[in-house]
């Protein structure tokens, strides 16, 4: 037994410290990584020679240099759009671009490809965290690495981050949301709210959002019955929506600030011909067949910010971030490519930390759903 | 009365009236294991209506003979001619079309399903494609009534005895229309009674111009029913005799191939004082106020019928199972027995019945085997020592006279009589060892081992060690008891001493009354395992 | 013995015990009670439908892990075998490959042939424990689901026609709705299948003795085989069915929920060693899952503590039937007379 | 027929040179040696420093593998200790914000850990008629359905004071503490199931049960002792996810039984039981720990990584029963031509 053990251990010192001499012999660059990594992520990372064309095409500020996007799952359309646009800045701007999903949907996963990222030696990471505080160790350490680290979508806890690029102000969601919620219902009545997972950073953010726009005195006559999780599961949300209904017979709004949650809730008013609305955050491709003012259709309206926008911004903050442009201190600014309302300014965020928010959440509605749903 | 009439009444194709004389013929069979010939040349020949037993030791090829009979093995040599044409099996499936039906040695039942399904299982009664129940169940019913069985038809498998499964088996025959059947050891699990009753239907078919394959180690199963007899020895042809005119004697050495002096070697030994004391011993629904006692150097052996009791006592006392009340005292000292280690502690040691499944782990070498209930001792700071672990094993190994090449050899290779001697082995390797509870110690061994195992009797008892065999093989208990505890029902029902022990004696007080099937009692043990 | 006392001499709770469907059958009707009580809106017909509809890949899985759990294996794979054909088909219906309903069911069960086919192999020939070979699959059919996926998700608008099966109930005779049906049918088939032919019997008869098995003739590398594809099979069919139900296909469909149809198996009193177990149990079994999953919420227990209950629940099961199994065998005992 | 001769003929040891070449182990030696040098070739970053930065991630898990090796060994399972994770590194946060000193927040850890195995074994030899299957499904939902609870509707905690905690992470050199603790750890457990009397009557038991109990081997005693040091060992596992993650959320845990499980199999642990060696496992662990760092690194899809570890698994079983069966049908074949 001890002589395998002894096997097992010269084995593994011996493989990767002749490892350790070819490592110091090979210089390591990130783009000859991207392009060692064979078909499986040709689909996800720039080919090498395109990045350089591009590069060679644009001014180049981030020639050279690899920034990497950690999502928060894979096979999500939202997030893939978010990637979408986070490598197309890049790209554009002559970087390679690395976009890591996570093999679940948890911070835990996350950990470990933030890890291999900082042996990759990427020059920034940009991440939508599924923990806000779960990533606080590697996070710090990649940052110690001289990595540039900003995140996007949903954040982490301002101490493992530089910067949080934020789709839409907390506040104004909440805004938006409780003043929909309040159009809808009529003014009055009971309504309640469908969120994803319970820890998800950024719904818990907006709910408490709304909570507090709530206690403004036109919004007295409304009730807040309760917030289920539909832990981002369609069958688990359409659960929790037929139970809202059963269980509240007098509701009158459901408010579901995620993707998933709203398009199972919507499908099941829908089916139901129920009187209860709905409206919350969605995707236009996913909820086009239930975006409708009549009876027939489940939701009038709903908001999202352009996925694909809020990617190039957080690619734009990276590249600033490693160009030093900006250092993540409030009051810096940046030019965004030719993004609508660049140049960026970053604020200061509710959580002590900084933020840059890419503007007010989007409305669909019946006039424009039709041209969105092709988009995103 | 006709047991074929029965039959009749289900609308399957009869098959047509078998006029060859020779039923079944095999000529020069050989079956080739990995590594091993199991059969060289075989040959065979089965009448119609005759009962052919079929005798040699363990190991000698008799069940893979019948398995090549049955198509279970396909022979990689050799012809078969069935009613006089040539016959091949591609399977289990063919023989059974064909009218061959085997009864194994252990009743390959299906524990879980009913007696119907078990007498039905691949060839259900069915209407385009529906199985049915209705029926099924009144002819399974029907055949069981034949027999005179004590169950219904609708009774779980698994709750039934040994000797009711059997009877399962063989009405699952008859269901067949077999016109060959196949025993495999029957009596081996009966009592006495139990093997007469099956004698009566083995004539019964007999009757029925069926031809029945008998293979056994008991003589008294061969005279008592057997017309012919073929042997088989290491795998090969003997011959094949009348059994009326061969003598036990003559017999013994063909199977053995050489001769056997005394079978039953019980030597003079001096008996000491009381080691084991057993007093009102109960278990709520095995058996109640049994009181026992066992000296130094004194061969006891407890009988009765299978359902008796004797098992569960013997478990009780070593631990396996927990005795509802009564007192066990050993040299004097009131002990108290939880589970076998604690019996181990204080110096019983129980042969278990079944020693496939209690006794041995069959896939570790038997060196292993032997040392597994002593490595505490055999180990230094926690850590057990190998080389003195193998010497302990060898040397016990070689004081019963294992026949096996290594101590490595896997316990599963070696036949019943050498297991059975790894297990004594195990018992010896423990030096606190003063009562030895053998149960059923030649069950299944075949006999040149069986006298090997009453010679270490003899010796054991010669060093002081007293023993306890729980047997029903009226011979050995006759032959190698000092003292004789008679169970029934639960209760001992007599005690009688080597002198006064007679086969008539025992009979008559093993069956003063009827007692409780045994099965539940080793489930229990198995649960607590 | 107990067996040999006759029937009619059994108190009527006696009988009830001795019978695990219909001691399950009391649990759920007390259960049932006990909800309708606290909330009169549970036995509506409209919610017993959802009930039915939203837990009927579950109940219909449990059918395949009945037989799959009587021949003594275990298939923890059928999740991702679900999703990986319920996503090709939502993928084939997005990029308007197939436009039929009907085309896409077909595929769908194909797939999940297919899936179980190979696993069946690799159990009955290749001799590998099913927890292994199925956890492998698990693995490796999951993984497939998501590079189909591509992350893209087939969306209500994508999927079309499709997802009216699930609301229609053309099948039910416009009373029934279709996943119902379906449900129905496959418990009505795997009844008789189980009970009345051959196949079904020896399926009973590997996981009651396999060496038996094999010696009397029965097929027991094909038998083994086809259970496994059926699974596979119906994993397929519940992958079609629950994109219809909740007309959306996503990669990570319904993770982890092989563990609920094994539970709902074993609290139907299948034997996890083989041999033991019946159609009506899994039925009742997965009911009770059902019934607890919907009414949680209804009675005003916090669907956080949900799992917390539905394990106690299954313990509590597992450990009541031993527990009585046990009272029954020591009264017969003390019922001997010696 | 082989020759069977009246004295018993010791051949020596079993376990001489050559078993130990084609041994499973030596054959998994070889597998590590060639996954490194292809990691190393298709990943310039993958060098000792990298490797073992990345790795404590991966360790934490081989606490798992160590009693799950002893439980299949038994011929048992457990499938709850994902969920034993959960709960503890829950309440070890728990402690930790109650300000508890990182000690005693540990010691909290592991013990419920303990006590959640101790259940384990207490119902599973108390009903020994229940399969260890169903029992730990059980417990698997109840434990993460109690952290559920304790974490309420935030379904997630986060340490508020994470230096105590951060110690834990320490290194020496480029070698985290975890490193030495779990080659303690794997030293410990290999020894006792190869060279104990308790180790061997894990294998009497995986073997078979009843003549185990008959031998004297207080099979249950073993069983719950198996169950109760995995619990623990859950916690310890727990407390150094706590070191990495400065939290427990509800999907803390999810699958580790899982990968647990797989790790022992391929290092050739039978799920029958009493077949196998720890060493196996132990060597299989770093395998597939190496391929996990070395593709991660070359940001290969993760759901590809998955798909090659699920064949790695089937295939590891497959072969060798297909090679017996191949070996079997030659010998047969000799033995014909022979005669």
């Amino acid at each position: 037994m001890k002589r395998f053990l002894s096997v097992l251990l010269s084995v593994g010192l011996a493989a990767t410290i002749m490892g350790g001499c070819n490592g110091n012999t090979t210089p390591t660059n990130a783009s000859g990584t991207a392009s060692t990594s064979g078909d499986a992520t040709s689909s996800e990372t720039a080919s090498g020679d395109e990045a350089s064309s591009a590069a060679a095409a644009e001014g180049a500020s981030a020639k050279g240099k690899t920034f990497a996007i950690v999502t928060k799952a894979a096979g999500n359309p939202y997030n893939e759009k978010e990637a979408d646009g986070f490598k197309q800045a890049i790209e554009q701007e002559g970087g390679t671009c690395i976009v890591k999903h996570p093999e679940a949907a948890t911070a835990d996963a996350q950990v470990s490809v933030i890890q291999s990222l900082i042996s990759q030696k990427v020059d920034s990471i940009c991440i939508a965290a599924n923990d806000e505080n779960a990533l606080q160790a590697s996070l710090q350490e990649a940052m110690q690495a001289g990595i540039k680290v900003s995140c996007l979508d949903s954040k982490t806890n301002k101490d493992s981050r530089q910067v949080f690029v934020n789709q839409a102000g907390t506040k104004e969601i909440g805004q938006a949301l409780m003043d929909a919620v309040l159009d809808i219902s009529g003014g009055s009545g009971d309504w309640a709210i469908l969120s994803a997972t319970s820890q998800a950073a950024n719904q818990n953010a907006w709910i408490e959002a709304m909570k507090t726009v709530m206690k403004d005195a036109k919004y007295s006559k409304l009730n807040l019955v309760e917030v289920a999780y539909g832990d981002d599961e369609p069958q688990k949300s359409t659960d929790q929506t037929q139970a809202l209904l059963s269980k509240y017979p007098n509701l009158k709004v459901i408010c579901a600030p995620t993707t998933v949650g709203i398009s199972a809730a919507a499908k099941v008013l829908q089916d139901k011909k129920s009187k209860v609305k709905l409206t919350g955050l969605g995707l236009p491709s996913e909820m086009a067949a239930y975006i409708g003012t009549d009876a027939d259709h489940s939701c009038p309206y709903m908001f999202l910010w352009n996925p694909v926008e809020l990617g190039q911004l957080g690619a734009y903050t990276s590249i600033a971030l490693v160009n030093g442009t900006i250092t993540g201190k409030a009051g810096d600014t940046f030019e965004a490519g030719k993004m609508a309302n660049s140049p960026y300014k970053v604020v200061d965020a509710a959580d002590g930390g900084t933020e840059i928010i890419l503007g007010a959440p989007f409305k669909f509605d019946p006039s424009n759903i039709g041209e969105w749903k092709s988009v995103y | 009365m006709d047991l074929w009439n029965v039959t009749i009444k289900t609308e399957r194709k009869a098959r047509g009236y078998i006029v060859a004389d020779n039923v079944l013929e095999l000529k020069g069979i050989t079956k080739i294991f990995p590594g091993v010939k199991a059969l060289d040349h075989v040959q065979f020949d089965l009448r119609r209506g005759e009962v052919h037993a079929l005798m040699g030791e363990n190991g000698a090829g008799k069940s893979t003979f019948i398995k090549v009979i049955t198509g279970v093995y396909h022979a990689e040599e050799g012809e078969m001619y069935l009613y006089g044409k040539k016959a091949s099996f591609r399977g289990p499936m063919d023989a059974q079309a064909a009218g061959i039906a085997a009864v194994y040695q252990h009743p390959t039942s299906y524990p879980d399903l009913t007696v119907t399904e078990n007498i039905f299982m691949n060839h259900e009664i069915k209407k385009h494609g529906v199985i049915q129940w209705k029926a099924m169940n009144a002819e399974a019913q029907a055949y069981l009534d034949q027999l005179d069985a004590d169950f219904k038809s609708t009774v779980e498998m698994g709750t039934l005895s040994v000797a009711q499964q059997q009877m399962v088996e063989i009405a699952k025959a008859i269901s067949m229309r077999a016109r060959i059947i196949i025993l495999d050891e029957p009596t081996a699990a009966l009592t006495a009674n139990e093997s007469e009753r099956l004698y009566r239907i083995i004539e019964k078919l007999k009757k029925e111009g069926v031809s029945v394959i008998f293979i056994s180690h008991r003589f008294e199963d061969m005279y008592r029913i057997a017309d012919r007899v073929t042997v088989l020895r290491d795998s090969q042809y003997i011959g094949t005799y009348q059994v009326s005119e061969i003598s036990s004697d003559e017999m013994i050495r063909k199977m053995v191939g050489r001769e056997i002096k005394d079978l039953f070697p019980k030597p003079e030994t001096k008996i000491g004082g009381e080691v084991l004391r057993v007093e009102h011993l109960s278990r709520t629904g095995y058996f109640k106020d049994v009181s026992f006692h066992v000296r130094a150097g004194e061969i006891v052996s407890f009988t009765g019928l299978v359902g008796a009791g004797r098992t569960e006592v013997m478990e009780a006392v070593c631990g396996v199972t927990r005795a509802s009340s009564g007192k066990v005292f050993l040299e004097g000292r009131e002990i108290h027995v939880g589970c076998p280690s604690d019996a181990m502690r204080d110096g019983i040691v129980l042969l278990p019945e079944d020693r496939q499944k209690d006794g041995l782990i069959l896939s570790w070498g038997i060196g292993r085997n032997v040392t597994l209930p002593i490595l505490r001792t055999l180990s230094r700071r926690g850590i057990v020592d190998v080389p003195g672990e193998e010497r302990v094993s060898k040397k016990y190994l070689e004081e019963v006279g294992t026949k096996a090449v290594s101590i490595f050899e896997p316990a599963s290779s070696l036949s019943g009589g050498n297991q059975q001697k790894v297990v004594v082995a195990k018992a010896l390797a423990q030096d606190k060892m003063k009562v030895i509870i053998m149960d059923e110690p030649t069950k299944g061994v075949d006999v040149g081992a069986k006298s090997e195992i009453y010679h270490i009797m003899g010796e054991l008892a010669g060093h002081g060690y007293a023993i306890v065999m729980v047997s029903s093989e009226m011979p050995e208990i006759l032959a190698m008891s000092d003292r004789i505890y008679v169970m029934c029902g639960g209760c001992v029902t007599g005690e009688l001493d080597h002198g006064s022990a007679t086969q008539e004696k025992i009979l008559a007080l093993s069956m003063s009354k009827d007692g409780p099937g045994r099965e539940n009692g080793k489930k229990e043990a198995v649960a607590n395992a | 013995m107990p067996e040999q006392t006759p029937e009619k001499k059994q108190s009527l709770w006696k009988r009830i015990t001795a019978s695990r469907e219909a001691s399950l059958l009391l649990v759920l009707i007390v259960l049932c009670a006990l909800i309708e009580i606290r909330s009169p809106e549970f036995l509506t017909f409209s919610n017993i439908g959802e009930i039915l509809k939203n837990n009927a890949v579950i109940m219909i899985m449990s059918l395949g892990m009945l037989c799959v759990l009587l021949t003594g294996g275990i298939d923890i794979s059928i999740t991702s075998t679900l999703a990986l054909s319920g996503m090709t088909v939502g993928m084939l219906f997005k990029y308007k490959v197939i436009q039929s309903t009907g085309l896409g069911f077909l595929i769908a069960i194909a797939i999940g042939a297919a899936c179980g086919a190979l696993i069946g192999v690799i159990v009955s020939r290749g001799g590998v424990m099913p927890i292994i070979a199925t956890m492998g699959f698990m693995y490796i059919y999951r993984g497939l689901a998501y590079l189909i996926a591509n992350s893209q998700w087939a969306g209500a608008d994508a999927l079309g026609s499709f997802t009216d099966f699930a609301l229609s109930s053309s099948l039910g005779f416009g009373v029934i709705n279709n996943v119902i049906m379906i449900t129905i049918l496959c418990y009505v088939v795997f009844f008789i299948l189980l009970k009345w032919t051959k196949f079904g019997r020896s399926i009973y008869a590997i996981g009651s003795n396999r060496e038996a098995a094999e010696i009397s003739g029965t097929h027991v590398a094909r038998v083994e085989f086809l259970v496994y594809l059926i699974m596979g099979l119906l994993a397929g069919l519940c992958g079609a069915l629950s994109v219809t139900v909740y007309s959306s296909a996503q990669p990570n469909m319904v993770l982890g929920k092989e563990m609920d149809v094994i539970a709902a198996c074993v609290i139907g009193g299948v034997s996890m060693s083989g041999g033991r177990g019946s159609v009506g149990g899994a039925l009742l079994g997965s009911l009770i899952l059902a019934v607890i999953a919907k009414a949680l919420p209804l009675v005003g227990i916090d669907s956080i503590a949900q799992n917390t209950v539905k394990g106690i629940i299954i313990l509590a099961v597992v450990i009541l039937n031993v527990v009585t199994k046990r009272m029954m065998d020591r009264s017969n005992l003390e019922r001997r007379k010696i | 027929m082989e020759e069977k001769s009246e004295r018993i003929v010791s051949t020596g040891k079993k376990h001489g040179a050559k078993s130990f070449f084609s041994s499973w182990e030596f054959a998994l030696a070889i597998i590590f040696i060639a996954v490194s040098a292809f990691c190393r070739a298709i990943s310039p970053n993958y060098t000792p420093g990298n490797v073992l930065r990345e790795m404590p991630k991966y360790l934490g898990e081989m606490f798992l593998l160590f009693p799950m090796a002893f439980i299949l060994l038994m011929g048992d399972i457990d499938i709850s200790v994902g969920s034993i994770v959960c709960l503890s590194a829950t309440v070890s946060c728990f402690a930790c914000n109650a300000g508890l000193p990182i000690p005693v927040v540990v010691l909290i850890g592991l013990l419920v850990g303990l006590l959640c195995g101790m259940l384990n074994g207490f119902i599973l030899t108390t009903f020994v008629e229940l399969p260890a299957m169903i029992v730990t499904l059980g417990t698997q939902i109840v434990y993460r359905g109690i952290a559920e609870i304790v974490l309420g509707s935030g379904g997630s905690i986060s340490l508020k004071d994470t230096s105590g905690f951060n110690a834990l992470a320490g290194k020496v050199g480029p070698f985290p503490y975890l490193f030495f603790l779990v080659i303690l750890f794997a030293v410990a457990f290999a020894v006792v199931s190869a060279k104990t009397p308790f180790g061997r009557s894990l294998y009497a038991i995986g073997s078979n049960h009843n003549a185990a109990f008959y031998s004297g081997v207080k099979v249950q005693r073993v069983r719950f002792i198996v169950f109760s040091v995995t619990g623990a060992m859950a916690g310890l596992c727990a407390v150094f996810l706590t070191s990495t993650l400065f939290g427990a959320n509800t999907t803390t845990g999810n699958g580790f039984e899982m990968d647990a499980i797989a790790m022992a199999v391929f290092g050739g642990i039978s799920t029958a039981g009493g077949k196998g060696r720890l060493a196996g496992g132990i060597i299989s662990a770093f395998i597939i720990i190496c391929l996990r760092i070395g593709l991660g690194q070359i940001n290969m899809n993760p759901q590809i990584i998955l798909i090659i570890l699920g064949i790695l698994l089937i295939t590891a079983v497959l072969v060798p029963n297909v090679s017996s069966k191949i070996n079997a049908r030659n010998t047969k074949n000799k033995v014909l031509t022979r005669k």
